[in-house]
């Protein structure tokens, strides 16, 4: 159907719906950028890092009953904790070799956690009950909105704002920037670097997490949900301008919209329509939207 | 072992034996250096003596350093490099280390305080005009000049009491580097302790109550300021051709 | 002719670890095993071999293999062959190396139709069948007004055109259609475009994760309270299972098999569960009862040379507890009833897997359409 | 062959509204020893740059060999036959000392794209190569990996680099800048043994070089002229010394 | 020294070629080729990520495009053979030269992110154009016959005829970093401004490396096509572009016959596990290999054994 036949309601509906997946959008860039930023690497974990939280949240509820709001908080936290496990572990190792090194490790634990869950959960994965308290939805005239999609938009820039504000308004943000570039003079200011990297890795995946158990009422929660999803989140971050958190969020919630509309004019290519917005975004401004020009 | 043992409670910096590695390639071969409360010594020698690694192992910023280093009646020798610095230790490397992703101001901030004291923004700034005009703009967009100010501006702040600068004339301006050299002369008197990594031997001499020679990682004289006439041909051997 | 090489050797294809794995995977190479063990481990005085091995759904992973076992491992049967891609590759490769393949978990009707091979059985059900069976039954009870969530690969357009085909034949009309691309996971978007069209039936003409998350979102925005119905095209029995009765109930849907039907299927299914610990999908059933079949066709041949076999295959009848008098066509297509079934409401199941009310059987030859549809170039000859 | 190889034409150079060089007529005799000299930011790598095309000039021309360059591609420029060294010493870490020379030689034997060929080809270059590094003192290092060389050794290298273009116009950005007193001394004499056949333009700090070296000098003080001259003429300028030279140069 | 090293060299290649020659007598045809073809994909690779110092995450494109092509070039247009491969490896050449152009202008984590976007677009435009076959990929590519004569159909001779195919990729790629190019590409990697001073076109030289590592990529589906007699969306997908870096890598980036050790260590193990006990761990155990070269062994199979016998000298 070409565009001219949908009706403008139908266009606010599909944008709203754009807008909640971006809001998911958002906060996964938001987690890989600050990950990116202060470590430099490519994070391929954090499409297996978001499934994770799902799938606690879900274990929780099964095996502990632990209710949606619990696991909104331990889930992330897990997560985190894992993400923590992994850098002082493995990453820690590769902080002075290429980059391209940390961007493969991750690719191989993505590989490995979803393969183990697979074998666990089975790929058709299980459904996870939203929370009663956000059962039904309203009706807003030009279509019916779940309370619950409302609330996983604001949930999710409840966190955005909340990491951009601790990243920018204090000094971390300089020492996130400043030990991309040349950590061991900053060691010999007397930061400790190594530690503020493991608690940006923890931070970022714990990020992931929380994106992870707010969308396991939306879908399926299975082990092969964050696959995909990952180099979506890759380009929506290098559109932002890689290691930019303003840029991350204000791409994931703009390539939500996108998306969204795209899903309307041309939904084949409702998937591949990132990949061209950041083709050309590099070829425009190469440093992203909101990077700095290296 | 008890500090006391080897440092008297003013020595600042206290060097024994330090051996220094790249990787594999051993650089420094045992060194023996020691400075007390507010005394500047510099550290001559041809290019690839070993100075520069002498500091960065001080840092412990090489890959591998064996020997001792007290820093204030503390052994540094096992500490992690951001602990030393805590010790009340500001270092301006050779290259500088001037962040480009990060504001001239931002780079003045970014050293956490070590110390109590240190100059404050507008003391730097009216110290180093340059970087006032151009406080906002990107650290690498600064001039040669500019940049190698900025790195020495950086660690005045801190509180640090115990400076190592390596090569902070190069490419500076006559002016300049005059200036430089009031600020060191004020600087020790406010009772700061300087190593001092020079090519500069003229801005040096009047300024340090030291000179340690290195070459190929040994310190093999040491020279006294009132010495300097005596052994200035000396000093030429080892410096020049 | 006898036995090449002294024995049987059965050759698995399935997916282990990806997509497919949970309705195909594992579960199928069990029943390949269940299907020698009952059939005494030998045939025609020849032992029975069994390789199995991951095609991870590359075809061209599944074409290597195929060929080497023919090649240098000496298999004599290809079964599984899950996903359309993979079945084709390995079909051609069976046409080339002259062996039989018994296709089971694929869905494409052009397996026997455009693409059909002298050598390709296609045995459980395919993509006509399964629009045949819902489509037109779903038509019938008045939903006659359809709108398709297609997942935008062959398969997907495939069951649309088949469905299409047969809503409009009995008088339905399909007032559109969107390609979601392949896999998907967020649906709101596309649910929300079928229920502007205003369409009685959502018809969800794709598979596994998609359309269970197509019917997660369904559910989540009142399709159904909102009167319209949901029509899954494909839909496993594992698929029900992950998403839960709650969600999935009222679903109606077109099987080969279903467990709980009667004695004969019971009594196999309790065996299958007591080996795998789930309930066997039709792709994991098809897979023993093609193979039974298979085994004996050389029993009664005294050969595996494959053409005789498959001769013989032809001519006789399947009547076990997967098909009744089923047949397979000279295009290769096994013609067997098929099942109309819905999902029952959480408070109907009495029991673990208790899922599906059978609604009707629906004829193999009504199911599968007449030979003559078959465009099958072998047949013009 | 033109009396000046090198003019600039009210070149000007602004950094969103900072002005780092403001109308600068240059112009380098064919021949002559030039240096740039001027208190820090005054804007003289930024002159640099604009010369050799690294930065765009916001207006002003540029002119070589009589030749308007204003707009030509960096690469073009050193093909034209004037070449810069860097300010930070530039080399390739990873290489021997032998083969960043010989990179630089390979060009002129337009062999770049040659993907067919042995690479045993360039030693024909070798003798020409370690030829140079004797020049700059580094023979003895030549099969040695750049990166292990201390810094004023790579400046030395990164020199012998730029002479292997054999540039008519040779830019060199502090060219002593690291170096210790033997060095620099080497240093000294070798821009003045291959200046005989070509022009140098040269920023640098070290005053006793300057005065060893320079025909001519061009001061400048926060993007503009100040003065011009050879080095009595400027040394002697008040204005100079308070901006530059400071007291201690004072009579 | 270099004496000895180039009689060391020389003792290998005889060494190799032997294996090559005698290995269809022990092993199975289909699979040798199938090593052959992702050894030469892989080698492309490396010609790039190893001696020109970018990380393509898109080659998958140009491996899975050309295999389209070629497939198609034989099954519809019957062209023969040798044109079949050659029309493939033209069209991963074109393809290469676009991309190239667009992304070599940026460095680092974004060369590698704009190839990964450019691949998925053409992984796009390969789902939807009509004569890939969509999801069920080209099925049944004819092999025809090599030189006219030469039938393909018979594994063994197909085996020769890939050998030499490989053989001169392999060698185009030694030859490329062994070359006065080679210096060029090396400088550039070394320190890009510096090259621009010299006089260097660096674009263009990266370009060009580009292109060559594209067209081998090429030119390895292209043969894989005809192998398998199939081209499926698999070999367009960004995992393939995942695993061409895992086995460049496994078998030691910026070595020579690392990508070939290493492309015969993955296709193998892919082989020997899909079959096995493991078979439903596949990806697991792949995930592995990943995790331990990058921490244990960085400089891959080849690179730690040259290490080896550094130290014992
Ligand atoms: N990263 C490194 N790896 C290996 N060797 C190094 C490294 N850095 C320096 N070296 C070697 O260590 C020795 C001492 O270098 P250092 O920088 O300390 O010299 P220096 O006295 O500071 O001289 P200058 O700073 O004037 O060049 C030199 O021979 C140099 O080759
Ligand atoms: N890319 C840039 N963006 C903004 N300002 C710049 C940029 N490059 C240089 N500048 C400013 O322009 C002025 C001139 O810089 P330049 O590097 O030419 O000085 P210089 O004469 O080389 O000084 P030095 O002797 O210290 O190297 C400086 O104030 C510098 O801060
Ligand atoms: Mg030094
Ligand atoms: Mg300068």
């Amino acid at each position: 159907m070409d565009i001219f036949s949908i009706s403008p309601q139908v266009l606010l509906g599909q944008l709203l719906l754009g807008l909640i997946n971006g809001s998911l959008y958002a906060v996964l860039s938001l987690g890989l950028a600050i990950i990116f930023g202060l470590l430099n690497i490519v994070n391929f974990t954090h499409g297996a890092q978001y499934m994770l939280g799902a799938v606690l949240a879900w274990a929780g509820l099964n095996y502990l009953g632990m209710n949606y709001w619990l696991a909104l908080i331990f889930a992330p936290l897990m997560v985190g904790a894992i993400g923590i496990i992994i850098e002082r572990t493995m990453l820690r190792r590769l902080a002075n070799v290429d980059h391209l090194y940390g961007l493969l490790l991750t690719f191989g634990l993505a590989l490995i956690i979803e393969g183990l869950l697979v074998r666990m959960l089975g790929v058709t994965g299980q459904p996870y009950a939203g929370p009663p308290e956000l059962k039904g939805g309203m009706n807003l005239g030009f279509m019916f909105l779940p309370y619950y999609r409302a609330w996983v938009v604001v949930a999710s820039l409840a966190a955005c704002l909340g990491a951009w504000l601790l990243i920018e308004r204090t000094k971390i943000g300089a020492y996130l920037r400043a030990s991309t570039e040349n950590p061991n003079l900053l060691k010999a200011f007397g930061i400790n670097v190594p530690l503020l990297v493991t608690l940006a890795y923890g931070f970022g995946a714990a990020l992931a997490g929380f994106a992870g158990v707010l969308a396991a009422p939306l879908f399926q929660v299975s082990p092969l949900m964050g696959s995909n999803l990952i180099i979506v989140v890759f380009a929506v971050v290098v559109i932002g301008g890689m290691g930019s958190i303003l840029g991350s969020i204000v791409t994931g919630l703009s390539m939500g919209l996108i998306e969204g509309l795209t899903k309307v004019v041309y939904p084949e290519a409702s998937s591949t329509v990132v990949f061209v917005v950041m083709a050309i975004v590099l070829l425009v401004r190469p440093a992203g939207l909101f990077g700095k020009a290296a | 072992m008890q500090p006391e043992l080897y440092a008297s409670p003013d020595e600042d910096l206290r060097i024994t034996d330090l051996h220094a590695f790249y990787g594999e390639s051993h650089i420094l071969h045992g060194i023996d250096i020691s400075l007390c409360r507010g005394e500047l010594v510099t550290l001559l020698g041809r290019n690839g003596a070993g100075r520069t690694t002498t500091l960065r192992a001080i840092m412990g910023l090489v890959s591998r350093r064996t020997g001792s280093i007290m820093v204030k009646g503390q052994e540094t020798i096992a500490m992690p490099t951001h602990r030393i610095a805590h010790l009340g230790i500001g270092y301006c490397p050779e290259e500088r280390g001037i962040y480009s992703s990060l504001s001239v101001e931002e780079n003045l901030l970014l050293p956490p305080k070590v110390a109590s004291g240190g100059l404050t923004v507008e003391q730097l700034y009216e110290m180093f005009p340059n970087l006032a005009e151009r406080r906002n703009s990107r650290g690498t967009q600064l001039s040669g000049g500019e940049q190698q100010m900025l790195a020495m501006a950086r660690i005045l702040r801190t509180g640090a009491d115990l400076l190592l600068l390596d090569e902070i004339t190069e490419g500076l301006a006559p002016v300049i580097v005059e200036r430089l050299g009031e600020v060191l002369t004020r600087l020790k008197g406010m009772g700061y302790t300087i190593v001092l990594v020079e090519q500069n031997f003229h801005f040096a001499a009047p300024l340090a109550d030291r000179h340690y020679v290195v070459e190929h990682g040994h310190v093999v004289e040491t020279v006294l300021k009132e010495e300097l006439k005596a052994k200035t041909d000396l000093l030429n051997s080892y410096l020049s051709v | 002719a006898g036995i090449s090489d002294g024995k049987v050797k059965v050759g698995v294809l399935t997916d282990m670890s990806g997509t497919y794995s949970d309705l195909a995977g594992p579960g199928a190479i069990e029943a390949a095993k269940m299907a020698i063990e009952d059939f005494g481990g030998k045939v025609a005085g020849a032992p029975i071999e069994l390789v199995t091995s991951d095609h991870q759904n590359k075809p061209d992973i599944a074409a290597n293999t195929a060929r080497e076992w023919a090649d240098a491992g000496g298999v004599d049967v290809f079964a599984e062959l899950v996903t359309t891609s993979v079945a084709l590759a390995v079909d051609e490769v069976g046409k080339q190396k002259n062996k039989i393949t018994l296709v089971s978990g694929a869905a494409s009707s052009a397996i026997t139709n455009a693409s059909c091979t002298p050598t390709a059985i296609h045995y459980t059900y395919n993509t006509r069948a399964l629009a045949a069976g819902t489509g037109s039954a779903v038509v019938k009870e008045g939903g006659d007004t359809w709108f398709f969530l297609t997942a935008n690969y062959a398969f997907g357009e495939s069951l649309e055109r088949d469905v299409s085909k047969v809503v409009n034949e009995a008088g339905g009309k399909v007032l559109g259609a969107v390609k979601h691309p392949f896999p998907a996971s967020d649906f709101s978007s596309f649910i929300l475009q079928a229920q502007g069209s205003g369409a009685k039936v959502i018809g969800l003409a794709n598979a596994g994760a998609d359309t269970i998350n197509a019917i997660k979102a369904a559910n989540e925005f009142g399709v159904v309270q909102g009167g319209q119905k949901i029509a899954g095209l494909l839909v496993f029995l594992t698929d029900v299972h992950s998403l839960g009765l709650q969600v999935a109930q009222g679903l109606q849907l077109t099987t080969g098999f279903y467990w709980d039907r009667d004695e004969e299927t019971r009594a196999w299914s309790k065996k299958f569960f007591a080996r795998t610990g789930k309930m066997p999908t039709m792709v994991q059933a098809g897979v023993y009862s093609s193979l039974t079949h298979y085994f004996k066709a050389i029993e009664a041949t005294g050969t595996d040379d494959t053409m005789t076999v498959r001769q013989k295959m032809e001519e006789m009848p399947i009547n076990d507890f997967f098909a009744k008098n089923g047949k397979i066509r000279p295009d290769g297509l096994m013609v067997h009833d098929m099942l109309l079934a819905e999902v029952k409401k959480p408070e109907e199941s009495k029991a673990p897997w208790d899922y599906y009310k059978i609604l009707r059987v629906i004829p193999g030859d009504e199911a599968y359409g007449p030979l003559s549809e078959s465009t099958c170039p072998l047949l013009k000859k | 062959m033109s009396e000046h190889i090198l003019e600039t034409q009210n070149l000007t150079k602004e950094f969103k509204g900072f002005v780092a060089v403001s109308n600068v007529n240059l112009s380098v005799k064919t021949g002559h020893i030039h240096a740039l000299i001027g208190p820090n930011g005054a804007g003289k790598s930024t002159v640099f740059n604009l010369v050799t095309r690294f930065l765009t000039a916001t207006t002003g021309k540029i002119l070589f060999e009589g030749r308007d360059i204003t707009t030509t591609k960096p690469a073009d420029i050193a093909r034209l036959g004037m070449v810069r060294s860097f300010q930070i010493s530039a080399v390739f870490p990873h290489m021997s000392v032998r083969e960043n020379v010989r990179v630089a030689l390979q060009r002129a034997t337009g062999s770049a794209y040659h993907f067919w060929k042995s690479a045993t080809s360039l030693n024909e270059l070798n003798a020409r190569a370690d030829d140079l590094l004797e020049q700059v003192g580094l023979l003895s290092h030549a099969d040695a990996l750049t990166v292990e060389l201390p810094y004023g050794r790579k400046r030395a290298l990164e020199l012998a680099t730029t002479l292997a273009l054999d540039p008519r116009l040779m830019l060199l950005d502090e060219p002593t800048q690291g170096m210790g007193h033997e060095d620099v001394g080497r240093i000294t004499d070798l821009i003045r043994k291959v200046s005989a056949n070509r022009t140098i333009l040269m920023v640098e700090h070290n005053l006793s070089v300057v005065s060893r070296l320079c025909d001519r000098i061009t001061v400048l003080q926060r993007g503009a002229v100040l003065t011009e001259g050879n080095y009595e003429q400027v040394s002697a300028d008040p204005q100079v010394r308070a901006a530059y030279l400071g007291g201690s140069h004072a009579a | 020294m270099t004496k000895i090293q180039a009689r060391n060299r020389l003792y290998l290649l005889l060494v190799a070629i032997v294996i090559g020659l005698l290995a269809p007598l022990v092993v199975y045809p289909v699979f040798l080729m199938k090593i052959l073809c992702f050894a030469l994909f892989a080698c492309a690779f490396n010609l790039l990520l190893g001696f020109t110092g970018l990380l393509s995450f898109g080659h998958a494109a140009f491996f899975g495009g050309a295999a389209y092509v070629t497939g198609h070039a034989l099954s519809v247009w019957g062209l023969p053979f040798e044109l079949g491969i050659l029309a493939g490896t033209l069209a991963a050449t074109v393809m290469g030269a676009i991309v190239g152009k667009l992304a070599i202008r940026r460095q680092g984590i974004y060369f590698a992110m704009v190839t990964l976007a450019l691949a998925q677009l053409i992984y796009f435009l390969c789902l939807q154009a009509p004569f890939t076959g969509g999801e069920n990929g080209q099925q049944g590519i004819p092999r025809g016959f090599a030189l006219g004569i030469l039938d393909l159909s018979n594994n063994t001779t197909l085996y020769y005829v890939v050998l030499v195919i490989f053989s001169l990729g392999f060698g185009l790629v030694y030859r490329v970093i062994n070359s006065p190019f080679g210096q060029v590409l090396k400088a550039v990697r070394e320190n890009e401004p510096r090259a621009i001073s010299l006089g260097y076109d660096t674009d263009r030289v990266k370009l060009t490396a580009f292109i060559v590592s594209s067209a081998l990529a090429g030119l390895a589906g292209a043969t894989k096509a005809v192998v398998f007699q199939l081209a499926s969306l698999t070999d367009v997908h960004w995992h393939m572009s995942g695993e061409v870096v895992l086995m460049t890598l496994l078998g030691g980036v910026g070595t020579l016959i690392g990508p070939v050790v290493g492309a015969g260590v993955v296709v193998t193990l892919q082989n020997t596990l899909s079959s096995g006990p493991l078979n439903a761990y596949v990806p697991v155990v792949l995930g592995g290999i990943f995790v331990v070269c990058v921490l244990a062994f960085r400089r891959g199979i080849v690179g730690e054994i040259k290490a080896l016998i550094k130290q014992s000298f």
